[in-house]
């Protein structure tokens, strides 16, 4: 069998932590869990995934206890299979790709995919997790016109061209593409993975091909659909957690307690990890999530009554959260948020004003406006000097970083600043000293900001002020997403403020898709994005060498197979931006309070972010506890 | 009295269905549609698999209709993708953004808003009255001043900053949980007595935000209503026959006062309706308001005129039970044009 | 022995402009089982007076100095000063409603609308002789027997609304005598009534003081009830009393000024031809001035300046009942003919309801009648005035024109006497701005007013003077025939004699053409050259004043006739053949005049001139038959 | 004499009042009566509503309010947008007058600030060495005066390189005390603007109803009824919600105003209505028509002086109303937004529990609020109690 380089690691990565481990191993019973359910070592995987806690720096615990915790909204149910972070693949902490609930993969040329299952996995319901479940979702729900008439997601299409699917054995399938696909395992590794296996025993029954007609149709008229197609849709949502019937393989598990104002989840008796004392992953029993209004959650934090707690809180959340901590017996701890830029400023490069276009897409300009931006001024004022003033790029734990990366272009310098936009020629003035464009109207940029966040709003105040200098006006109009998104693809939208690159601490082997012109909802290049999303079909090709150039960087990254391949692909892209300062970012590496009351294992310090990080998945939240227990 | 009631119910018909076609026409003033919107964002996060599946959605509801043929299939009176299937059919919509029929979302905030409203107009009833008598008979004297003064500066202070403060007293000194109708532990569990204790410490503050809003203008018209009365011949007669003066003030002039009180039930509705809406937002209390005021910001139609028509015909209900009340307790209004004797 | 005495009673009012006197240093005694009439005009105090006996003061009001003495029969002993007692203290509560009772003018406002009669009357006997609920029903039904109310026991369970106001008052006269009280106060109790309802409830009044053996203080400005009524009588005026002594020496020996001008000022039946009332304060009417301008009506070629020929008028009332799915219809016109002839007076009287007032704003096209029509002669031959064009209606407007019965409502509070005599003026487009000044001020000399009041706002003027100046803004347009809505019921009788010879003398020097609606008899007698008597939306007599008068046909018009009482001793009502109820009941009056719902009110000729309504079968002989036996 | 009654125990005195007698003499007028006749109702309404303590001193109170409206830039120690990067989260500072028991006129000590790392907020300690008088008729940053001048004069400022925070900063340092001032500007004629339009629809609407009834009437009547059925604050928001986002500010604001405006009128259209129809029935306007009258004449002529008064009482009423309707929407983000500053837009910032528990002077706009909202209520109060001059 011929491993490519990539997976070799991944291989013995997993020879070294857990199959040494598994022979010194007793599985105890689990306390909590409903009566009548086989014991343990009957649940449990025939090679379960454990983890020597003290190994990963952390210590063994105890199971029990009910975990409460706030969330914003009914749909952020779904938070519990992020949190839970049971993937296919998933990160490690280091974020390195490991197996997770699959026992191996084995890659191939970078093109030939061979998943092996555990034997003995089961579904949270008991029923075994099998090829079975790979092959309905591949040839059963994929590609059933009825079920989905849209045809493949784009992770499984290389060139075009569908992988071709087998089942090996029962607990073995295997994907096989003509070129190599390194996009396959990452997605498999999101937050929001595709869902490439469902529980074929339970859905069949709503299966066309498969159920009983009467029962299909009886439960479309419960369920007020039209046929059993939509029925199926709504039924088989393994993210948004809505269907407590559904079989699951996270580590906690929709109950049918509790309604839309408090969701109660309790512990997958099937559950495949372990620690190395033989308890059965998660500690935690039970997981109540309490509905509440996001304005609401920092007070209520701060009232004691959440146990684990990141969601809607801020930077700003953080004075008011230390002075409960004494009485209220929580603590704060400081995450690092990953994101490439907490604040940064997105000029839009396809404008369809010519003037405008013609200036944003001059690199002159971009410069300019970055050094004119005080950013060690707007650290102060907003994070308390906490955070890092840098370009939007990526952060210092990334092995991609380089200081130039960050420091190129974003010092404070109101002179070199003016001096550029008087070499572009931007020297009229009106008379309260503001630039006139080349056709004569002042240089007023009106900056479009989601309304969201308020620290974004109140940096872009910040900025204004010192851009005053330059003789540029800027005015904060606050939209909302939507509008925002429509005006940038219609290429009405002049600049936006927005977050920077929402993974700050790639690994080379993760795909830079937001370093490129690869997606319809960037704003600095939304037509460009859509134009490659559907392969020239809408919005419009690229007319800006630099896009160009990082749009053929992100192509050969897709036909990459070595990791040294990808790195110098990655560094070139973070030269291009960091040159011409595609982002004007502000600052990063802003501190994302988690209040922990009672936990043990919750890292004192981490990364906060979604992709990759999970929020507290890729922290091992199933190995989260109680410290005291009545 | 049976006639009465019959022509006000069908004079209710055309009121309701312009009501709904305003409400209708407001939902869908601001630009876009749900699922417009939720397209541009699957369409920028590339799923454009998805997008394909809302366009289907779109269809199923008729959203790509014109404007009156939309509307009246959603009351019923045109038929839309699968017949006649509106409100008169009994199919009160479909929340896009809770993905379930509207009746599924709506349904489980209706008893605790009743119970919040309830309560509210209890409070301005209770407190109100009192005051308003009092300073009535005491007119100009500094109780009745202190009242007034009072009472305004409870209409004058913005609800949610009121809300706010208090809400954060009741948890420094009373240990109330923050927001919410009741502790988070009794979420979604049967009742109990300590459920309902729970539920009952929670009313307190969004009751009195809500009810100081509205109590002073109450105050003010008792007032104002009594006094008339009190200057009316037949207070003086019944002084004249050597009544006490209280029991005289509750015989006569407080029942003549009340009158326009019960009249105006109906209207207390809407206005309870609106003041709740912010004050459940800020103390988290899961009533009808935040519900709106989500569906408002989040374009989800079907929920956000429902909810608006069902305020409405609330409204209408108050109204109608009000002007019977009025015609049981008011012999001039029940007996009016009869035969005289 | 007195029952009440009232020694040197001084009461002031705090107003914003100081203090004002009301009551001052008023003496008088109320003798057991005797009734006092305490008479003047309005603002005179006397109702102050009755409020401090009843310790019923408004709080802006204090008993400065005096006594007021009650020696109740039941408790001898003492004399219990009221004007010591706190009006709200347990001992006034004590005696009001139980030892002194009071009945009201207006008796659908003194009632509670929400309350059944019943329990409003039957409270007072509750509250002072601690009766059970059921007791006080039964006792309630005595005292509405008592009142001769039609139907006692269901009286009890009727609603003030439901009933008439003569019933309502005898309700309020019930209330007042459960306690069955030593001194019964009265004030105005029938001046809200029709003569034939005021007449019967007086014969009440004076059956239940004799039955119950109880004082009476009658307090109201109409000398026809103090004849009627009093033994003793109180003038007053101002706060101060003038003249009081027994009614027998008052009315055939006044003595004091005010007495004799008030008692001349007074219309009754049987005055001379061209005999003039004499107001207290006549008024200088500069008429002479006025003529110089005024056209020449072309009164001898047509007699008959407006003819109503069969109108009938219905309104439908708003709101039908709870119970009543269809509106009803009321017709305040039924088949309604009559002429206004050239130069003369026509006075329409009835009562209230009777559809006189109809009847005149129906000429002035105020809406549009149902059936028959309305025509109008200025000279060149009648026109129906139902179809005016815009500038036809113009005209009319300037030729016919209207003088309110409400002085206070008719004139806009917020303009000037100035702009509203200009009004009228300017709406027609008459004359430059000054012309139209100097007109105001004519017109101010011409009803008597002084042109410095110009300036002045409405509120500033007695209800004397506002009708004087309505009467100057509806002759600004020189108009032919004037339409003279009760214009003297709001006034006090000296006041209205000042009205009515301005009216009478206008008239006569201005060759004016007036329909006179009145419910009062007198008034009809001393101004109008014919009388139309209008009952329930019908005429039944019309004729000659003096015709009509001296030689009534219709019982209806005879018993109008018979209630009016009369301002002299020597004419006192004939209680005992009073009979309201039968009277203005058309479908009892004997034959021929009974009218049926439907019938045609045909009017018969029976002399000259004088036309009187008889459906029934030869009803001419009938007629005939009866006037020579009257005569 | 006795007709039917014993005879009394003696014949009453025959009394005769022997003063002199002139019926004449009640028509004498003081001059001070002559002068009350001669008023007109705005004089009398006047005269009536200056006995109403309580409303003339809220009078005042709103002209005073009123005043910062022309005259923000001049009253205000800064411009409102403007920050000290010094003095984020500044406490309010206090004002003095003695120093070491001397008189030196107003002054503020001077403050330093340090973030505290450990709790993560500032800390300010007054320095009682650093004496700050303020300045007054003095020149500050600049300003463009209503937009057209530039000018620096201010009323008062803080002393060179001191600070005059006397309401306390906000998070960027932006003096709270010239927010409340510049923000009297909208929050005070949102009322007015909104008051407007709805009086315009309301007198529109309620004087057609209540003048030709019939039809017209029934129809207006069933509008209003639907309005009122309608909850206000859902309109609210559905309606601004269809404020296009792209509108500058000055636009928001007035679609804002008139928002509150159209969904204001029903409560005044019902108030002209019943007023005209009662008004409608005064005999002074039959006789108007009588005199052949048009129907705009008596309405504006005979009718309209009848309840203008009115309506300014019930107008004035319905203000607050506006001035709070526009803080809640600014609450929940669907009103005006920086850069413009109004009441609301300050308050939005008190919207978490942080600014209870820590920054409690963030609360500071519902100080003017309350005195404004109470303002126009008493003035309301005493404009109708004087609307009625004849009464």
């Amino acid at each position: 069998m011929k491993t490519s380089g990539l997976f070799k690691g991944v291989a013995a990565a997993i020879l070294i932590s857990w199959a040494g481990t598994a022979g010194a191993f007793t599985m105890t019973p689990t306390p909590g869990i409903a009566e009548g359910l086989p014991p343990t070592s009957e649940r449990a995987p025939v090679d379960p995934l454990v983890t020597n806690m003290t190994e990963i720096g952390r210590t063994t615990g105890k199971q029990g206890g009910e975990l409460r915790t706030l969330v914003g909204r009914t749909k952020d149910a779904r938070l519990i299979n992020v949190w839970g972070y049971a993937r296919l693949v998933g990160y490690t902490e280091d974020l390195e790709l490991r197996p997770d609930i699959l026992k191996d993969v084995q890659v191939e040329e970078g093109r030939i995919f061979t998943l092996t299952l555990r034997r003995g996995h089961k579904w949270s319901d008991g029923h075994p997790f099998t090829s079975e479940d790979f092959r309905f979702w591949f040839e059963d729900v994929l590609t059933n016109d009825a079920l989905n008439p849209w045809g493949m997601p784009s992770f499984l299409l290389v060139d075009g061209q569908p992988p071709r699917f087998e089942v090996i054995d029962e607990i073995t399938v295997r994907y096989t593409w003509d070129k190599p696909n390194p996009l396959f395992l990452p997605e498999l590794a999101k937050s929001r993975p595709p869902f490439i296996y469902r529980p074929a025993h339970y859905l069949k029954q709503f299966h066309e091909n498969y159920g009983d007609p009467q029962v299909i149709e009886d439960m479309t008229a419960t369920y007020k659909v039209r046929s059993w197609a939509p029925l199926f849709n709504k039924l088989d949502d393994m993210y948004n957690a809505r269907n407590s019937e559904l079989p699951s393989l996270q580590p906690w598990v929709l109950t049918e307690e509790g309604d839309d104002r408090r969701i109660v989840f309790t512990r997958n008796p099937y559950f495949h990890r372990f620690d190395s004392e033989g308890q059965q992953l998660p500690y935690i029993n039970r997981v109540v999530m309490t509905v509440a209004d996001g304005k609401l959650i920092p007070a209520k934090t701060q009232a004691g009554e959440s146990d684990l707690q990141a969601r809607n809180l801020s930077f700003s959340d953080i004075s008011v959260l230390k002075r409960g901590e004494a009485s209220e017996g929580y603590k704060t701890n400081l995450w690092l948020s990953t994101k490439g830029s907490q604040v940064a400023l997105l000029p839009n490069l396809a404008v369809k004003d010519p003037v405008w276009r013609k200036l944003n897409q001059d690199v002159r300009f971009r410069h300019a406006l970055s050094l004119g931006i005080d950013r060690n001024m707007i650290n102060k004022v907003l994070y308390f000097g906490l955070a890092h003033p840098s370009n939007d790029t990526v952060l210092e734990m990334s092995p991609l970083y380089k200081d130039d990366y960050a420091k190129d272009w974003a010092a404070f310098d109101p002179e070199k600043a003016n001096a550029l936009l008087d070499e572009i020629g931007l020297v009229e003035r009106r008379n309260d000293g503001t630039r006139l464009l080349p056709d004569g109207r002042p240089l007023e940029i009106i900056i479009e900001s989601s309304g969201e966040s308020r620290a974004q709003d109140d940096a872009i105040e910040l900025v204004a002020e010192t851009w005053k200098e330059l003789g540029i006006r800027a005015f904060l109009k606050p939209s909302q997403r939507d509008t925002i998104r429509n005006r940038a693809m219609s290429g009405d939208l002049v600049m936006a403020v927005w977050s920077g690159f929402e993974n700050g601490v790639p690994t080379a082997d993760m795909p830079p898709v937001d370093y490129a012109p690869t997606r319809g909802d960037f704003l600095s290049w939304a037509p460009w994005g859509d134009y490659y999303e559907t392969d020239g079909q809408s919005g419009e090709k690229p007319d800006w060498a630099p896009a160009n150039r990082l749009m053929e960087l992100y192509d050969a990254w897709l036909a990459s197979s070595t990791k040294e391949e990808r790195a110098q692909i990655w560094h070139e892209m973070l030269q291009i931006h960091a040159d011409e300062t595609i982002h004007i970012g502000l600052v990063n590496q802003v501190r994302q309070p988690v209040v922990v009351k009672g936990l043990s294992n919750v890292p004192e310090t981490g990364i906060y972010g979604w992709d990759p990080g999970s929020h507290f998945g890729i922290h091992r939240m199933d190995a989260f506890f109680f410290t005291e227990q009545d | 009295m049976l006639y009465y009631t019959v022509r006000r119910l069908l004079t209710m018909i055309p009121t309701l269905l312009v009501i709904s076609l305003l409400t209708f026409f407001i939902i869908e003033l601001p630009e876009g549609d749900y699922i417009s919107n939720q397209i541009a964002v699957l369409k920028s996060s590339g799923e454009s698999a998805s997008v394909a599946k809302l366009e289907f959605l779109r269809q199923e509801f008729a959203l790509d209709r014109p404007f009156f043929e939309r509307f009246a299939i959603w009351v019923g009176l045109w038929p839309g993708p699968h017949g006649f299937d509106g409100l008169l059919q009994g199919n009160w919509g479909w929340s896009f953004e809770y993905d379930k029929p509207v009746y599924e979302v709506v349904g489980p905030t209706l008893p605790l808003t009743i119970v919040l409203n309830a309560a509210t107009i209890l409070f301005v009833y209770l407190v109100s009255f009192p005051i308003g008598i009092y300073s009535a008979t005491r007119q100009y004297s500094w109780g009745d001043y202190g009242f007034t003064f009072l009472g305004y500066v409870g209409l004058a202070t913005p609800n949610f900053l009121l809300g706010l403060v208090l809400m954060y007293l009741a948890n420094a000194w009373f240990d109330l949980s923050i927001g919410g109708l009741m502790d988070p532990e009794y979420i979604g569990e049967p009742w109990s007595v300590d459920k309902a204790l729970s539920v009952l410490s929670h009313l307190i503050v969004p009751t009195i935000v809500i009810g100081t809003s509205g109590t002073a203008a109450m105050i003010r018209r008792l007032r104002a209503n009594l006094l008339d009365e009190l200057h009316k011949q037949y207070v003086t007669t019944a002084r004249a026959k050597g009544m006490k003066e209280r029991a005289l003030l509750v015989k006569y002039p407080l029942r003549m006062a009340l009158n326009p009180f019960i009249a105006d039930i109906g209207n207390l509705i809407p206005s309870l309706v609106s003041g709740s809406v912010i004050v459940s937002v800020v103390l988290n209390l899961p009533t009808v308001g935040p519900v709106l005021l989500n569906a408002l910001q989040s374009q989800d139609q079907f929920l956000a005129a429902f909810i608006l028509l069902f305020v409405s015909v609330l409204t209408l209900v108050g109204m109608l039970v009000s002007d019977l009340l009025l015609a049981v307790l008011d012999p001039r209004i029940r007996l009016g044009g009869g035969s005289r004797s | 022995m007195t029952l009440l005495s009232l020694e040197r009673l001084t009461v002031d009012f705090d107003t914003a402009e100081g203090r004002v006197r009301a009551v001052d240093d008023v003496s008088f005694r109320v003798p057991m089982n005797r009734s006092v009439a305490l008479v003047g005009e309005s603002g005179s105090g006397k109702t102050v007076i009755s409020q401090a006996i009843m310790g019923l003061l408004p709080s802006r009001a204090r008993i400065s100095s005096g006594r007021i003495l009650l020696h109740d029969p039941l408790n001898p002993q003492v004399d219990i000063d009221i004007a010591r007692l706190d009006p709200a203290g347990a001992q006034m509560r004590n005696l009001r409603g139980n030892r002194i009772a009071m009945i009201f003018q207006e008796p659908m406002t003194s009632l509670s609308p929400l309350h059944t009669i019943g329990d409003q009357i039957g409270e007072a006997a509750q509250l002072h002789q601690g009766v059970s609920a059921a007791e006080a029903r039964e006792l309630t039904r005595t005292m509405l027997s008592l009142v001769q109310f039609p139907d006692p026991s269901r009286g009890v369970d009727a609603y003030p609304f439901e009933l008439s106001g003569g019933l309502r008052q005898r309700a309020m006269i019930a209330m007042a005598l459960i306690c069955k009280p030593a001194l019964l106060v009265a004030d105005e109790p029938t001046t809200a009534l029709d003569v034939t309802i005021q007449a019967e409830t007086l014969k009440l009044i004076r059956e239940v003081q004799q039955e119950l053996s109880m004082s009476l203080l009658m307090i109201t400005h109409d000398f026809g009830v103090v004849a009627n009524m009093a033994d003793e009588v109180v003038v007053i005026y101002h706060g101060k009393i003038m003249e009081k002594g027994s009614a027998q020496a008052l009315f055939s020996d006044p003595r004091h000024p005010y007495l004799k001008a008030l008692l001349n000022a007074v219309p009754s039946f049987g005055m001379e031809a061209g005999q003039r009332l004499v107001p207290i304060r006549p008024i200088n009417a500069n008429i002479a001035s006025f003529l110089k301008d005024r056209p020449q009506h072309r009164a001898e070629k047509t007699p008959v300046l407006l003819r109503m020929s069969n109108v009938t008028k219905r309104f439908g009332s708003r709101k039908g009942g709870l119970l009543s799915a269809q509106p009803k219809l009321f017709t305040a016109l039924d088949q309604v003919s009559l002429e206004v002839r050239r130069g003369e007076c026509l006075g329409v009287v009835g009562e209230s309801g009777s559809g006189k007032t109809t009847a005149a704003l129906a000429m002035l096209r105020t809406f549009p009648v149902d059936e028959g029509h309305i025509t109008f002669d200025k000279g060149d031959g009648p026109v129906d005035i139902a179809s005016f064009d815009r500038a036809q209606m113009l005209d009319y407007r300037r030729r016919a024109q209207l003088i309110f019965q409400d002085p206070f409502s008719s004139l806009n509070p917020r303009m000037t006497v100035n702009d509203i005599l200009m009004e009228p003026l300017t709406i027609h487009g008459i004359g430059t701005y000054p012309e139209r000044q100097k007109r105001a001020r004519e017109l101010m000399d011409l009803v008597g007013l002084n042109p410095r009041f110009l300036r002045r706002y409405p509120h500033s003027f007695s209800g004397g003077q506002r009708q004087r100046i309505g009467i100057a803004r509806a002759l600004a347009l020189n108009p032919e025939f004037i339409l003279c809505d009760e214009p003297t019921s709001a006034l006090d009788v000296s006041v209205q004699a000042q009205i009515l010879n301005l009216l009478q003398d206008l008239k006569n020097e201005l060759g004016l053409t007036y329909l006179f609606v009145s419910h009062n008899l007198a008034v009809v007698d001393y101004i109008a050259d014919r009388i139309a008597v209008m009952c329930r939306g019908r005429v039944v007599e019309i004729g000659p004043t003096h015709a009509v008068v001296t030689t009534p046909i219709h019982p209806y018009t005879k018993a109008l006739l018979s209630a009016v009482p009369e301002p002299r001793l020597d004419a006192l009502l004939d209680f005992e053949h009073l009979d309201a109820m039968r009277a203005s009941e058309p479908h009892l009056w004997p034959d021929p005049f009974r009218l049926e719902q439907g019938d045609v009110p045909e009017l018969v000729e029976i002399a000259p001139d004088h036309l009187v309504c008889a459906p029934g079968r030869n009803a001419k002989q009938t007629i005939q038959s009866l006037v020579e036996r009257a005569s | 004499m006795s007709r039917h009654l014993p005879p009394s125990d003696r014949e009453p005195d025959h009394y005769v009042n022997p003063e002199p007698f002139d019926p004449t003499a009640t028509e004498k007028l003081t001059p001070e009566q002559e002068r009350f006749y001669q008023a007109s109702q705005w004089k009398i309404m006047w005269w009536k509503f200056r006995r109403h303590k309580l409303a003339v001193w809220s009078g005042v109170v709103l002209i005073l309010f009123y005043l910062c409206v022309p005259f923000a830039e001049i009253i205000a120690p800064y411009t409102p947008n403007e920050r000290n990067n010094d003095y984020l989260y500044a406490p309010p500072q206090t004002l003095h007058l003695f120093h070491d028991g001397q008189f030196i006129g107003p002054f503020v000590y001077g403050f330093t600030s340090e973030v505290d790392l450990e709790t993560l907020r500032w800390v300010y300690k007054e320095d009682p060495d650093q004496v700050q008088p303020l300045r007054f008729f003095c020149s500050g940053s600049t300003y463009r005066f209503w937009g057209l001048w530039e000018m620096d004069f201010r009323l008062v400022c803080a002393a060179e390189g001191g600070s005059m925070f006397l309401a306390g900063t906000d998070r960027l340092g932006r003096d709270q005390l010239s927010g409340l001032i510049y923000g009297a500007r909208l929050s005070l004629t949102v009322g007015i603007v909104g008051i407007v339009i709805s009086m315009f629809l309301g007198i529109l609407l309620g004087g057609l109803a209540g003048y030709f009834g019939g039809i017209i009437d029934s129809m207006i009547q069933r509008l209003i009824e639907i309005m009122r059925a309608l909850p206000e604050l859902p309109l609210w928001m559905a309606l601004s919600a269809a404020l296009p986002v792209t509108w500058s500010p000055v636009w928001i604001y007035f679609g804002l105003t008139i928002i509150l405006g159209l969904l204001d009128w029903p409560g005044l259209a019902r108030a002209v209505r019943s007023k005209l129809l009662s008004l409608r029935e005064e005999e002074y306007a039959r006789a108007a028509v009588m005199m052949g009258a048009r129907p705009r004449r008596i309405i504006f002529k005979h009718l309209l002086p009848g309840f203008t008064s009115h309506l300014i009482a019930s107008a004035s009423l319905s203000i607050p109303a506006m001035i709070l309707g526009e803080t809640a929407l600014s609450f929940l983000n669907l009103g005006l937004r920086r850069p413009s500053v109004s009441w609301g837009v300050l308050l939005n910032e008190a919207q978490n529990i942080s600014v209870v528990t820590i920054y409690p002077w963030l609360m500071a706009p519902v100080i003017p609020i309350i005195i404004v909202v109470l303002a126009f209520n008493f003035l309301g109060d005493g404009l109708r109690d004087a609307a009625d001059p004849y009464k």
